[in-house]
């Protein structure tokens, strides 16, 4: 006879950052069904922008959405609010944000992981790939000031410039960064254990992330060729040159690869940045106050970030709204879980990268 | 004196069996305690009294009676063929009647002794008085759960006390004539208990348990028409006196009959079916006596077949069943399917080891008989206690027993413990199986995957006991009516007792008993250390085990006064959790693949016989 | 081994159990690059535990805890004072089984899901070390563990498929990767142990040493008389373990006990059947 | 032998995550890697409050989670102390009177040591954990409750029911 067991996971819970509770229901450890619930870390930012803060400090504010994914909360608030305000916003300012969020998504992709190691059992790759990371919140410390909520980017521009002293310390930051990837790479795919562990574990197919509107490494690793820095003219990605990279696959396995494999673009497109970084002022001023509606999408770490502003010509915006990448993906999470061993689930839904504070505002 | 005390064992339940029948409602409770303890007394007496094997023959007219006995039981089981419309059990009941003829007609006069009261048969007395009269004084309190009229029910508790005349019987029996009788009333009594209950599922249940053991008669009387072919005699002892090929061959008929009786695999259905009748026939018929006529039998014949293939064809089968048994076991559901398949399990063990016949080998298995049949028979009874007064059949109307039934469970997890862990006999049976099967090339490790996986199966529904669904609630002493309480504790009693008393029980019980047929048994005490050839059990050791699994539900009963209550980590939620554990399905082709093998296996002892018979 | 050195290792073998402990975390931490804990590390834990306001699910549950500590003691005395191989083996199984029945005992799904899965391991390893006993005994004679330390050529060299079996299941055996399910500390945070703590909690954190000293005095009976020779594979299994801990991800119990009875098992018994042939 | 000693060499850590940002849980994870390694000076992180010595506690403590919070606190064995990690968690910061945000843990339970900054950086962690030990080390084994939400705590004799310590988890704070 068939009997179900009730797994609960969370809301704390040693394999999650963030509070998150999932229910899950199991034959033997096999999941059938899952319930879920998010909204442990809802603190009203949104309501709070649109109440409590003038619109000069949202972009600060929505930086503490997420700690993860600070810099492109307040970067695409920034992109949102500048298109609404009388604001010249300089060519280096630009590429300066392009690093920062370059940076970001390396250290979050790490974060992830290492996330990903752990919550397979992998303690010896986890240690190994934040040692490794500790060199990116180094780079961003020194791009900055601040190792993680670092407020680079304002209205305007951002609040640091950077001199040619900083470039080279960032430069060899990501040199080094670039010759362990390989070795991190091996601790990842060559190892039968995690081979094992990891590949056809926690799949979906194109057809189904297409559907179920799946975005960013997620919807990449699927085969989905969707990435917002080519997508939108917000930030000059273009000028850069890439591809997005896409993978099968579509399970852990291909969505371990992608992340190294973006940490490798993301480092190729910041030794570009830095060698091409044009001049001028990093910061200029803002004037007026945001009257009409924009709209922002920017690649985050975890995929599309968008963000709606709307004022009315007062100091607080009449509306905030973000859409987060977990948020899209939320819906793939119990497609995907359905099937998988319970054993499994910590490292998948590491993998997902899901990021609640993102989700629930 | 021990032909009368033999006598009174045999013929004895019968009688008491019909006062039992005929008495007055109010006093047959107490006549079925005065009759199991009179019986018991009497085994007790004649096992304390044994010195020697004494021959007893019985008078001619016996002769008339055993065939006429013979033919009214093949007539009955040709008439509930008949009435059934079951083609086979009319097809096996002509047959075995044919058979019977042929070897009455070719019979010629024995000399012999019919009765031959050995060691052996002493202390197999013992199990089937002391746990099968527990098991008729619970049949009376059982009974009184069920719907039956109370005549009725009389007649259940009559049917236990004669039966166990029978298996008295069966146990001394040299005469194979007698033996065949008897084999046919065991027959005769399964069919009509596991039919008690007359619903659709008993009639099949016990109809397929009729034919399969109907074809195990048939296969006795293979054995006995080889003998009866080469016009020796037909009797035990005369047949293990005979080292020719022949005898072999009889050898592997009689063994494939009795393994038949004991359900060994592909013939393991009737025994599954048995858990439909009440529950005292499961523990009486299918745990602790009847089915181990199967064991008992290799037991007996395991000094002929020693060194020759069919011992290694009999040993390896009973391996693959101990192994395949458990197995199969961990997918069931119901509490008296899983406590079935593992009977059928350590069968095969004891099967093993019996065929193995080394004066070890044999220790071990006559110790897993009898500390077998005491834990499976409580066991059993607790299940029926489970059933009766907490209405949970399957394992998963289990989940959190322990709160509502904690003496039932403690004396279920004390029969799992007796048969996995240190010191309990059963335990200290599979030890010495292992020092004994080692010897002989890779039979241990039938042993080692199968004790493993019984210990899985066990702790597995252990589990389901323990774990407490809903709020936390204290332990609530539950009221058992006194006659459950009072067997089931004296089972228990006894297993806790022998742990400690492990070694002088082995040297003082089992080896005089193996004595006979191999002489040079090489375990000894001194005091409680338990001394092997390969190994020593020092007292310490033994003490130690028993005291830390005694000392548990000691320390259990007392609260801790200073301690701190605290509720279970649930991730900072507070949620209803259900008790949880695996199932293990066993796919359809596993199932069927082991049936094939057992099968094979089975076939294979019966060519052999043929084999050696022609050879 | 027996005798005087054997009952005083028994006496001391919490100690050594520790320090071993400490100096498998101290390794672990250098392969992975960090300091690491220092050496007597568990033993500041345990006066630490000691000290914490104590507290339990239910009493019975709190004395399980302390039972298996002295069933794993006592399993640890068998073996050390040459006892019974085979007894040895099911000694560890009943100090186990006081963990397995005291993890269903609460209402814990972790709990109960670390119990089942502590039941599964044992599935995995007990059938090779029966059969590490029983090949012991067709060198030897003897099922003792005495006996085995008189051989004179070491064990080591006959029994090679059956070192082999024991290294591969010896992960499962102390709960580490790529076998160590039952703790699973990132699925079910500890498993059995999850619902200790304080005094309850060190009985099982010193079982857990005393069955490091197990497993590694185990191997040391490979080398035979040769006690040097043993004591030298222990410390080569000893790092092999921690190596391979270090470089795993955790199996599932499907794999796992596929892996260690699928590889393990035929292995030993090949290397048994060549054994019983000569 | 004073036991005391020894609370200070092997803290082991529980990390709860009220509400914040992850900024500073990430820093936390940071601690655990090997460029600072506080394993060295024994810390580990159980991820089990019955075996944990210290709380780390971050976030502002929003509704959904505060009861939860309460629950973990009451389920460790004392002697225990608090760490509030990142501004938010001292005092609410930048979440302060939003309408979801209980401003800061102290509202809820004992803090023992308070670590600032937005996110807090490894090095103002350990030391924040350093310095609770130095108040860990001079605790007694007095049942330490919290502030809100605070269930029955039942005594018979001389034994202590700690099940009902925290409010429960109700399905109207969902």
């Amino acid at each position: 006879m068939i009997k179900q067991l009730h797994i609960p996971l969370g809301s704390q819970h040693a394999a999650l950052l963030e509070p998150l509770r999932l229910d899950f229901s199991t034959e033997n450890e096999r999941i059938v069904s899952v319930r879920s619930d998010m909204g442990y870390v809802h603190r009203g930012v949104e309501h709070a922008c649109m109440n409590r803060f003038d619109f000069k400090k949202v972009p600060f504010v929505v930086a503490r959405v997420c700690g993860l994914c600070a810099i492109t909360h307040s970067t695409a608030a920034v992109l949102a609010t500048e298109q609404i305000v009388e604001c010249m916003v300089s060519e280096r300012a630009q590429w300066l944000r392009m690093l920062a969020l370059e940076f970001d998504r390396i250290h979050s992709h790490m974060l992830c992981l290492a996330h990903v190691a752990e919550s397979s059992g992998y303690e010896a790759l986890f240690m190994h790939t934040m040692m490794e990371r500790e060199r990116v919140m180094e780079a961003q410390e020194i791009l900055s000031g601040n190792r993680v909520q670092f407020d680079y980017a304002t209205l305007g521009g951002v609040t640091r410039d950077m001199d040619s002293q900083c470039a080279q310390a960032l430069l060899a930051k990501v040199g080094a960064l670039k010759s362990v990837l390989s070795g991190l790479r091996d601790r990842f795919e060559a190892n039968w254990s995690t081979q094992m562990r990891f590949k056809g574990v926690g799949a979906i197919t194109l057809e189904e992330a297409y559907r179920l509107g799946t975005v960013g490494p997620i919807a990449r690793a699927a085969g989905v060729r969707t990435d917002i820095r080519i997508e939108s003219s917000h930030l000059p990605y273009r000028a850069l040159g890439f591809e997005p990279i896409v993978a099968l696959e579509g399970d852990l396995y291909a969505r371990n690869r992608l992340r190294l494999e973006e940490i490798a673009q993301s480092i190729e497109l910041i030794e570009r940045i830095l060698e091409g970084l044009p001049e001028g002022a990093h910061l200029s001023k803002v004037r007026g106050r945001p009257k009409g509606e924009a709209m922002a999408r920017i690649e985050a770490p975890r995929g599309e970030l968008f963000y709606y502003v709307r004022g009315n010509g007062g100091a607080i915006f009449e509306r905030l709204r973000i859409r987060t990448p977990t948020y899209a993906n939320l819906k793939a999470f119990e497609a995907i879980f359905l099937g998988q061993e319970y054993s499994s689930i910590p490292a998948i839904l590491a993998s997902l990268d899901p990021c609640m504070s993102c989700t629930a505002k | 004196m021990i032909e009368n005390l033999t006598l009174f064992l045999i013929l004895g339940p019968a009688l008491l069996a019909l006062v039992v029948y005929g008495a007055p409602r109010r006093l047959y409770g107490p006549l079925v305690v005065l009759s199991s303890a009179l019986l018991f007394s009497a085994a007790l007496l004649a096992w304390l009294l044994h010195a020697q094997s004494v021959a007893i023959a019985l008078p001619a007219w016996t002769h008339a009676a055993i065939v006429l006995l013979d033919f009214a039981l093949i007539g009955y089981f040709l008439w509930v063929g008949v009435r059934q419309n079951h083609r086979l059990i009319v097809l096996l009941a002509l047959l075995q009647g044919a058979l019977l003829g042929w070897v009455l007609y070719a019979l010629s006069a024995a000399p012999l002794a019919e009765i031959v009261v050995d060691k052996l048969g002493a202390t197999l007395w013992l199990l089937v008085t002391g746990v099968g009269g527990l098991i008729a004084w619970y049949a009376v309190g059982y009974m009184r759960h069920e719907s039956d009229s109370p005549r009725r029910q009389q007649a259940f508790v009559a049917i236990l006390i004669a039966f166990l005349g029978v298996m008295n019987a069966l146990f001394v029996a040299d005469s194979i004539e007698l033996f065949f009788l008897l084999f046919e009333l065991t027959t005769l009594s399964s069919f009509i208990l596991i039919g008690w209950r007359r619903d659709a599922a008993s009639r099949l249940s016990s109809l397929q348990a009729l034919w399969m053991n109907q074809l195990g008669g048939v296969l006795l009387l293979l054995g006995m028409g080889v003998i009866i072919w080469q016009g020796a005699p037909l009797f035990f002892s005369a047949l293990l006196e005979s080292q020719s090929g022949w005898a072999l061959g009889a050898a592997a008929f009689l063994i494939a009959g009795a393994l038949i009786k004991g359900a060994q695999m592909p013939f393991d259905r009737w025994l599954l079916g048995a858990m439909v009748a009440p529950t005292p026939v499961s523990a009486i018929l299918h745990s602790s006596t009847m089915v181990k006529i199967a064991p008992f039998m290799v037991l007996k014949l395991g000094v002929l077949l020693h060194g020759t293939p069919l011992a290694v064809a009999v040993a390896y089968f009973g391996g693959f069943v101990f192994v395949a048994g458990a197995f199969v076991a961990l997918a069931r559901n119901h509490l008296k399917e899983i406590l079935a398949y593992s009977t059928i399990s350590l069968l095969g063990l004891m099967v093993m080891l019996s065929a193995v016949a080394t004066p070890l080998a044999l220790s071990a298995a006559l110790t897993l008989i009898l500390f077998h049949g005491v834990a499976k028979a409580m066991l059993f009874m607790e299940a029926g206690v489970l059933e009766k007064l907490h209405h949970a059949k399957s394992v998963d109307e289990m989940g959190g027993m322990l709160s509502r039934a904690p003496m039932s469970v403690f004396l279920v997890l004390l029969g799992f413990a007796s048969i996995t862990l240190p010191p309990f006999g059963a335990l200290v049976g599979k030890w010495v199986a292992i020092e004994a099967s080692a010897q002989s090339a890779f039979l241990f490790l039938f042993v080692a995957l199968g004790s493993v996986v019984i210990a899985l199966l066990y702790f597995k529904v252990a589990g389901y006991m323990l774990g407490k669904p809903g709020s936390q609630m204290g332990l609530t002493i539950e009221r058992i009516p006194r006659v459950f309480s009072v067997t089931t504790l004296l089972l228990g009693v006894t297993l806790a007792l022998s742990a400690i008393l492990i070694a002088p029980t082995l040297v003082y019980l089992i080896v005089p008993a193996i004595e006979p047929f191999a002489p040079g048994s090489e375990i000894a005490h001194k005091g409680l250390t338990l001394m092997l050839p390969s190994g020593d059990l020092p007292f310490w050791q033994i003490v130690g085990a028993w005291l830390l699994l005694l000392l548990l539900p000691l320390a259990g009963l007392k609260r801790m006064r200073r301690v701190d209550r605290v509720r279970e980590y649930s991730g900072g939620e507070r949620i209803e959790m259900q008790p949880v554990t695996f199932y293990f399905p066993t796919p359809r082709w596993i199932v069927r693949a082991m049936a094939i093998i057992g099968a094979i296996f089975f076939g294979l002892i019966v060519l052999l016989g043929g084999v050696l018979w022609v050879a | 081994m027996g005798g005087v050195v054997g009952w005083l290792l028994i006496l001391l073998a919490p100690l050594i159990g520790g320090v071993l402990y400490g100096m498998e975390r101290k390794l672990k931490a250098r392969m992975q690059r960090r300091a690491g804990p220092p050496l007597m590390q568990p033993f500041y834990d345990f006066f630490k535990l000691i000290d914490k306001r104590p507290m339990v699910v239910h009493s019975l549950h709190g004395y399980l805890g302390i039972l298996h500590f002295l069933g794993m003691w006592l399993a640890l005395a068998v073996l050390l004072s040459g006892g019974d191989l085979l007894m040895v083996i099911f000694m560890h199984l009943l100090a186990n089984s006081f963990l397995i029945v005291a993890a269903f005992s609460v209402r814990s799904v972790y709990s109960q899901l670390g119990g089942m899965r502590q039941l599964l391991a044992i599935l995995a390893y007990e059938p090779i070390f029966l059969l590490a006993g029983v090949g012991f005994y067709f060198l030897s004679g003897s099922f003792e563990a005495k006996a085995v330390f008189e051989l004179s050529s070491a064990p080591l060299w006959a029994m090679w498929g059956i070192v082999i079996a024991i290294i591969i299941v010896m992960p499962a055996k102390l709960k580490k990767s790529p076998f160590d399910m039952a703790e699973a500390h990132q699925e079910i945070i500890g498993g059995a142990e999850i619902e200790y703590s304080g005094l309850f909690y060190e009985a099982l954190y010193t079982a857990r040493w005393l069955e490091y000293l197990f497993a590694y005095a185990f191997i040391v009976l490979f080398g035979g008389a040769n006690w040097l020779l043993g004591l030298a594979l222990a410390a080569v299994v000893f790092l092999l373990v921690t190596l391979v801990d270090n470089a795993t991800t955790r199996l599932n119990w499907q794999q796992t006990v596929a892996i260690t009875l699928g590889l393990s098992l035929p292995l030993g018994a090949i290397n048994l059947l060549l054994i019983g042939i000569q | 032998m004073r036991l005391e000693r020894f609370r200070k060499k092997s803290p082991w850590i529980l990390h709860y995550n009220a509400g914040s940002c992850n900024g500073c849980d990430i820093e936390i994870l940071a601690c655990l890697a090997p460029r600072y390694d506080v394993e060295r000076l024994g810390i580990l992180n159980r991820g089990n409050p019955k075996q944990a010595d210290i709380l780390l506690v971050t976030g502002p403590v929003t509704h959904r989670s505060r009861d939860r919070l309460v629950e973990l606190y009451t389920q460790m064995a004392e002697p225990k102390v608090v760490v509030a990690v990142g501004s938010c968690t001292c005092s609410g910061g930048i979440f302060r009177h939003m309408y979801h945000v209980g401003d800061g843990v102290d509202q809820f339970i004992p803090v023992d040591s308070y670590v600032a900054g937005c996110a807090a950086r490894p090095e103002q962690i350990i030391e924040g954990v350093a310095r609770a030990l130095e108040i860990l080390e001079h605790k007694s084994h007095e049942i330490e409750r919290p502030f809100q939400l605070r269930g029955p705590l039942y005594c018979s004799g001389e034994q202590t029911i700690r099940r009902q310590m925290a409010a429960k988890v109700s399905d109207e704070t969902n």
